[in-house]
């Protein structure tokens, strides 16, 4: 039964080879550091780091954090030392270790983003994530609306050469139609989830247990709807699709390509099991060999939807 | 930082009303660097459980092969840990954070509330006769670890709320009575947050270094999620900024903490 | 510490003084006659019967059952055998044993609905609730569209004056929209949420777990989600709030309420533990003893938002 | 229909390799109404464990005052069961569905596939000797309850894919040999639905009424979900309705099962 072929964990992403298709997630891995005792970023297909802003922010008032039923809610608000800080600490450093590095930009205006942007333009970034879709900030997101979507994705279109990916929000009636804007307008890859908004309430103190009210679900809770809107935006788009929400382990990650990811992140499941990643690495592999696939993408798409 | 899984040696009741436990792993790894004032991520909860959040518990003492962690039982997951029997394997993160400048040329006095006593006899264990611990707890069922504190060789003074063990009041009293001794060097704080922030306004007058140990939410624990933040004085615009629990704490110096 | 004071449990909703604000919800509950051996639809405050439909429905072929983290996939597909067989069979007998029934109601056009509510208007039915929001058919459904909402629910309300309450989906962008244009339309009330619409993956057929692929999701993991909307639409609408998702036990209802839900409805839960309405029932009348309320329905927007 | 808490007497290892269980239940409640071919559903898991369906179960056999389910650990719910220790309690909904239309004046022919054959066991405690098991199994390993088939009375031919235990091959031809013999009235069948129907198929050649239990998917388990169903025979324009599994079943007669 042993199968001692080799596999090929390498994918392209939007125009780009990675190691593997494993990811861990904006703001659950912080820039690449914490984590290395017992993972290097240079192991991961990529990083996507922390969301940089172009001014340093503060984030939302503590409490942040609020455990739901398998999942947590958080309302960090986008807390970043700044796009500059990242460009001059974290990022040669990153880089100088052989790590494939993913920065997740957000700014209040269209401007912000493209100054951020134009910052990262001149580094040796591998793409930037547009993240579009934070559930922790006032006002509707532009990953709300499709319009807004499309125009944003263009102008950072015309100002870097560099894959763009676009972060979806899933608190959208229709992820394919965002999806579709995103690609329109000159997107190389979506990454989707983002965090569901969501809320709880300490029946004793009669509050809510975040300071900010409301805040972003992630852990397996939010799996099935991470991977039906992956499975739809994939179907939709002809870019690359990079999927996650909710993965903690391998057969996870094998349930999101076949709902169409040609690349996976973790998130949330960090905390639950700081390993994941690369036992999700070893476990894909694996299930390649046990199934005599020569290169993990061939697990993307290969769902049967006719009984 | 350790990622492993350890094996529960003891898991015994401190103080049955209170629900206190005290637990040991087996673990020479895990001791090894461990510095009081720090704290472990425990994996709780069977295979089929709804956490996904590991819990997080201060070290309350070591020995070359083993740690101990005493915990109270507030909630679903400190109620599972509540079951959990000798030779049981636990998901063990840690030693995490930053301890208790623990210095032994410093006379230090250390001021525990409830289950914040857990990390001030994790310096206790290092001070041992350099330090006095005062204690406070809600009533005399909370009572416990005593004896331990005791046996590192560190005085201890109780206060109770409803006078049912030791004195009755606030610990802020005695903390106000040793302090009035002139002896101290040092002041090492863990409670609730009114009590530490009412130890700390009282600290202002006098001339002692203070130090608190600030449990706040915690995601990851290690520094990643941004999640555990306090809000700390900082040489920037706005005088302040938002530090990691977790990662720059959880002890942070009193006079730098922004209640 | 005990306190004998008698709480009163009755709240008014749409304007109908129900016994008490535990209502099961519909889908979950069949007619009432299913969990008869454990509770009785008359001890409900309410009991939101199974979809019916102007002609019998078959629904989705099985399977239409799937587990997730926290919760369960479905895809029904809204099987009922006709609205004149419930008026005929069903709706008498809830009536004789003194259930408050609101009935759920679903069409493939506004005219479907219409024909339904014509039916219905004629009978004792004490509410009627719209479904424009199964996740499980085909088709952007009816409460994905403010417009399509307010004048669906504007052609229901001049055939009936009995009240109207129009149930959100939570596969929206805005459900403050939607609950506002519902109450422009001229709704009693609002109920929310139905199912989020989610996706499993059996990895060894390779095949979706469920044959309609896609199902919603219900029980605890959608309760964070639930409960933010739930806080969101009673903050911006005047019309009773009926809320639900994930309610497994008292302490649950006791949020929802507290989020600003005038009424709970428990779906999902009854899977886990069929007396979970009951000892509601029994677990908010406590939490009233225990906090002084005098009537349950204090519990409503006793939230505390200012730290 | 009871929804009560029962006590747990024995959970006993049938089958190592094919991690098969026995549980007894003290409950004289749950046993006195109990039909055979009805089910439980049993909740799994602790407080906070993130499985929100329970799990349905045949009845294997009762007596006066305990009731008897055997099952399979096929995944992280049965998983949990095997873990189960005697004195435990476990919440239980049932008896469950309509179960076989047992009559002691047929001549009953038993057909059971792998975890199938605790459904028919349930039938074979009322029937004895007037009916005849034949039951199929991957392999060796995963043979038993055998001696208890015995043991009411009830005469056992095996059968295995792989002819590590009894005869080699598929159920269906022993069925085929016993049909041929022209002594059976019934015929019950539980098993894969591959099994079940092709046993229907090979029986339309035959006078005898046959009944077969399905095992849906299940959410409520009690008739209000609509989650079970089937496709079933039926007298309306389309010609089968949808059907389901825990109230109109999970024993239909097959002639009426659109497979
Ligand atoms: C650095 C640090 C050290 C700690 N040391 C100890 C100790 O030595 N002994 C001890 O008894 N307790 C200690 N605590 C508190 C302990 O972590 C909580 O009591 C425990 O997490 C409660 O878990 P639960 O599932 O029983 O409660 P629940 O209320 O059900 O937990 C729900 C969620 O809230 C979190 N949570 C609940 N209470 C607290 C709290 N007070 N602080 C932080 N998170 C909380 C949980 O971790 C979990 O994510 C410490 C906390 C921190 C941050
Ligand atoms: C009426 C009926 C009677 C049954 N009797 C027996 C019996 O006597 N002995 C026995 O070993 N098994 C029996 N089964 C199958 C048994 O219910 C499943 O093996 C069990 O639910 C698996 O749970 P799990 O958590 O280990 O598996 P998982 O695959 O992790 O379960 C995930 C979900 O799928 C459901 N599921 C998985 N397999 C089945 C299945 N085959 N049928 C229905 N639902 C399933 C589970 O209930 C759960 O909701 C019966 C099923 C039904 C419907
Ligand atoms: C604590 C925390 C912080 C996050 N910060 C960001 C962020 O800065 N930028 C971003 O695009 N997504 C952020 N996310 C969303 C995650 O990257 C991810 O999309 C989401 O959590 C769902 O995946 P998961 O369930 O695997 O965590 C954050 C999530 C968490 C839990
Ligand atoms: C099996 C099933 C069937 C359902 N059928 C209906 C339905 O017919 N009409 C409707 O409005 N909602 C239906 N729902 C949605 C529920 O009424 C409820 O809104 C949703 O499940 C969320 O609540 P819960 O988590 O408490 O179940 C159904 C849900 C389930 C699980
Ligand atoms: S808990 Fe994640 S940074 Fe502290
Ligand atoms: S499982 Fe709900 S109707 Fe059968």
């Amino acid at each position: 039964m042993e199968n001692t072929k080799k596999v090929d964990m390498t994918v392209d992403i939007a125009g780009i080879r990675l190691k593997n298709p494993v990811m861990t997630s904006s703001g659950t891995c912080g820039y690449g550091r914490d984590y290395l005792d017992i993972w290097s970023p240079a192991e991961l297909g990529a990083i996507m780091v922390k969301a940089v802003s172009i001014e340093p922010r503060n984030g939302n008032p503590p409490p942040r954090i609020a455990e739901i039923p398998s999942g947590v809610l958080n309302s960090i608000g986008l807390q970043n030392p700044g796009v500059r800080h990242f460009i001059e600490t974290d990022l040669p450093w990153l880089k100088s270790i052989g790590a494939t590095v993913i920065v997740n930009v957000v700014g209040y205006t269209a401007d912000d983003y493209a100054a951020c942007v134009e910052l990262l333009d001149e580094t040796d970034a591998d793409m930037i994530e547009l993240n579009i879709s934070c559930p922790n900030v006032a006002g509707k997101p532009i990953g709300a609306d499709a319009k807004a979507t499309e125009t944003l994705t263009n102008q950072i279109r015309n100002i870097t050469k560099k894959p763009i990916i676009i972060k979806l929000s899933p608190n959208v009636t229709s992820i394919t139609e965002i999806a579709l804007a995103a690609e329109a307008g000159g997107a190389d890859a979506v990454s989707l989830i983002n965090c569901p908004m969501g809320m709880r309430i300490n029946i004793n103190t009669r509050k809510p247990m975040l300071a900010n009210i409301t805040g972003g679900m992630s852990g397996p809770a939010v799996f099935p709807l991470a991977l039906r809107m992956v499975w739809q935006t994939a179907n939709a788009v002809n870019i690359s699709v990079i999927g996650g929400g909710g993965i903690v382990k391998w057969e996870d990650a094998v349930e999101m390509m076949m709902a169409g990811a040609d690349a996976v992140f973790i998130g949330a499941g960090l905390f639950y099991d700081p390993a994941s990643p690369l036992k999700v690495i070893e476990g894909l592999e694996k299930y390649c060999c046990d199934n005599n696939l020569s290169n993990v993408n061939m697990i993307t798409d290969s769902l049967i939807t006719d009984r | 930082m350790l990622d492993i899984t350890a094996k529960v040696i003891e898991n015994r009741l401190l103080s049955e009303k209170g629900r206190i436990y005290s637990l040991t792993l087996d673990s020479p790894e895990l001791s090894k660097d461990c510095l009081p004032g720090q704290f472990y991520e425990i994996k709780v909860g069977g295979l089929d459980s709804r956490f996904l959040l590991r819990r997080p518990f201060s070290v309350a003492f070591c020995d070359d092969k083993t740690v101990t962690i005493r915990y109270n039982v507030v909630g679903a997951g400190t109620e599972w840990m509540s079951g959990i029997t000798p030779g049981q394997m636990l998901d063990v993160l840690g030693p995490l954070g930053r301890g208790w400048p623990v210095d032994k040329t410093k006379k230090t006095l250390l001021v525990g509330g409830s289950t914040g006593i857990f990390s001030v006899l994790g310096a206790a264990s290092h001070l041992g006769d350099k330090s006095r611990a005062v204690l406070g707890f809600r009533s005399c069922d909370l009572v416990n670890s005593v004896e331990d504190f005791k046996a590192f060789g560190v005085p201890v003074s109780i206060i109770t709320e409803d006078g049912s063990s030791g004195r009755k009041g606030l610990v802020t009293e005695l903390v106000k009575e040793e302090l009035d001794k002139n002896e101290y060097d040092t002041v090492f704080i863990c409670g609730s947050t009114l009590m530490m922030k009412s130890v700390a306004e009282l600290l202002k007058d006098y001339d002692v270094d203070c130090y608190v140990s600030i449990e706040e939410r915690m995601a990851c624990g290690v520094g990643a999620c941004m999640g555990c933040v306090v809000k700390i004085k900082a040489d920037n615009e706005q005088g302040w900024e938002y530090k990691r629990a977790c990662a720059e704490g959880p002890v942070f110096n009193a006079a730098e903490v922004i209640w």
